[in-house]
């Protein structure tokens, strides 16, 4: 996590440059902005930097070493953050102590949560042991049921109301709404396909046919889990004379 | 009171262990499938146990009552356990009871398994002790299979709460919302939906 | 086993009655003022029902537990009991749930944020279950910015351990030992290593 500030990072890493909404420039930066919280990390998809970070190592004719993993390590870095964004989560100021301020302190913590862990384990032997002795809740008989007549003294109908509705209430929901969905399902894509097919005078298409009109690979993908589908349901035949070759398709209905 | 009883073997020990927590009386056949034995063998079992009770001037009695068998309070000590309740009077509810009477309230008629499935816990304990003083009672049983019993609040319960009737309940509409986090409801505003990007995260 | 006990007197019967219908730990104190003694008297009355039902190899057993003397089933009863209850308690917690629980029993009271800050991750939703098994509790604010909740072990926590106090949790100290490096000898020191609950739970 540390590692951007480290010295030694030839500084030609990181160097390649990003184009979005709300940034443009080289990527090196936008980790800097990111972990500074000037950018806010939710304003940024890693997908997005993922693929143009493939893009330019392509470009480069080939990986190195250092800036792949100065890369696997600043997504990690910015995803962990932006999962602490999507959960339920405590005040601000948590992702800074993710990234673990100085060494000593994140070498003193390891060393804490090292200790908590192995009393964790004691904890779980404890509560096992715990768990076989029953107490008694059944209370004293009836014949001294008599001497409770204030036992209801301080249950208001409202207090009532409370406990019944902190059991009733629904599990909080999580704000999704900045999590990109996937539009598409396979249920649709099947009825494309079976449209396509079964219309068709021919009764026979090529899969490059079948996804012409897919504009993302997204699509492509969910066409193709629809025609594997329609495959085991044996509703269609399914050919391909070589591999990476054009994929047959015939309708049998 | 001559003569040591010798230590209760393993199945005298499970036998103590049930009657302790049993909330009401638990028949001879009930303790003998428990413990995956006879009658015969449990009610030798038992005797012997009232018998060590006796001898031992404990503080228990074992019973024969209404079809089985239950432990109780040695009637020697009762003045002693009537304080100990009155002194306990001042103590609120318990949670267990509060949320098994909420839930009855809300929800009747239910069965104890939605009361322990709604409160994650088995209930039938707090259930018994709630209709033994008179607060909830048996109002039917219910259609499906092994027509459980169906609980219900009673007219003591409705006067102890001063209530008129149980529609004078507070309304658990407004409660059922989420409990409001100080950062949830400003997150949306923060984190602006990525438009252009199917795969945002 | 050599002699058998003389029989429980007046008091010892009650003690025993008294604790056969609390439903919680009673405190040595509350059982003084009821039997009208000292705790003294009660505590070495509470040594010898202990031992009694050792003797005798009974079906309960006396243990003190949070804060508080409590009659239980024998642990090797609880095969039978847990199936005659129908439910049983041993909950397979998480090594989330454990190590979270662990920090909040140590720390107490702490902030969902000091939590997190041990862990290294957000652990709202472990502490949520935590509480919601009763083993963790809301025990206040912090003065601090925004005033976070601070979260504390609740009295089933301890009797679910089997412990009188929080002060029995084991020490961390030993458990600080260095992971693989040895060149911060001197930052355990800056660790504190001891339950820093004094001021109870």
């Amino acid at each position: 996590m540390s590692a951007m500030k480290e010295e030694g990072l030839s500084s030609r890493v990181g160097e390649f440059p990003v184009e979005l909404p709300v940034f443009n420039g080289p990527f090196r930066l936008l980790a800097e902005l990111l972990l500074d919280r000037t950018i806010d990390v939710c304003d940024v998809s890693v997908a997005r930097v993922t693929e143009r970070f493939l893009e330019h190592a392509e470009e480069a004719e080939g990986w190195s070493l250092e800036e792949a993993t100065w890369f696997l390590a600043i997504c990690a870095v910015l995803l962990e953050m932006k999962v602490g964004r999507l959960l339920p989560r405590p005040p601000r100021g948590e992702e800074e102590d993710l990234l673990g301020g100085s060494p000593d302190v994140a070498y003193a913590r390891s060393l804490e949560l090292a200790a908590f862990r192995r009393v964790g384990q004691w904890l779980r032997e404890a509560l096992a042991d715990g768990a076989r002795y029953h107490g008694r809740e059944a209370g004293p008989a009836e014949e001294f049921a008599h001497l409770y007549p204030d036992l209801m003294e301080r249950v208001t109908p409202e207090a009532l109301a409370e406990a019944a509705a902190a059991l009733l209430r629904p599990p909080p929901t999580l704000d999704l709404s900045h999590v990109a969905p996937i539009r598409v399902s396979v249920a649709d894509a099947l009825e494309t396909v079976v449209a396509q097919l079964s219309q068709g005078r021919k009764k026979t298409a090529r899969f490059r046919e079948l996804v012409s009109d897919c504009r993302e690979p997204i699509h492509v993908v969910v066409r193709f889990l629809a025609l594997l589908e329609l495959y085991k349901d044996g509703r269609v035949g399914l050919k391909q004379a070589k591999n990476f070759g054009e994929i047959e398709v015939k309708w049998k209905g | 009171m001559n003569g040591e009883a010798p230590p209760r073997d393993e199945m005298l020990r499970a036998l103590e262990a049930v009657l302790f927590v049993a909330a009401e009386p638990v028949s001879s056949t009930v303790l003998a499938q428990l413990l995956e034995t006879d009658r015969g063998a449990v009610e030798a079992s038992l005797a012997r146990l009232a018998e060590d009770y006796e001898r031992a001037g404990s503080g228990l009695v074992l019973r024969n009552v209404a079809g089985g068998w239950r432990l109780f309070s040695h009637p020697s000590a009762s003045p002693v356990v009537e304080r100990f309740i009155l002194s306990s009077r001042h103590t609120r509810l318990t949670k267990a009871a509060l949320e098994t009477m909420a839930i009855v309230a809300y929800k009747q008629p239910v069965t104890r398994h939605q009361v322990a499935a709604i409160r994650g816990v088995n209930s039938d304990g707090v259930l018994s002790a709630l209709v033994d003083r008179g607060l909830l009672e048996e109002v039917g049983r219910d259609e499906g299979p092994g027509r459980p019993l169906l609980f219900g609040t009673t007219p003591e319960f409705l006067e102890r709460l001063g209530l008129a009737s149980i529609g004078d309940l507070p309304s658990l509409a407004p409660l059922l919302e989420e409990p409001e986090r100080d950062d949830a409801s400003d997150v949306s505003e923060e984190i602006p939906i990525e438009p252009e990007s199917d795969d945002g995260a």
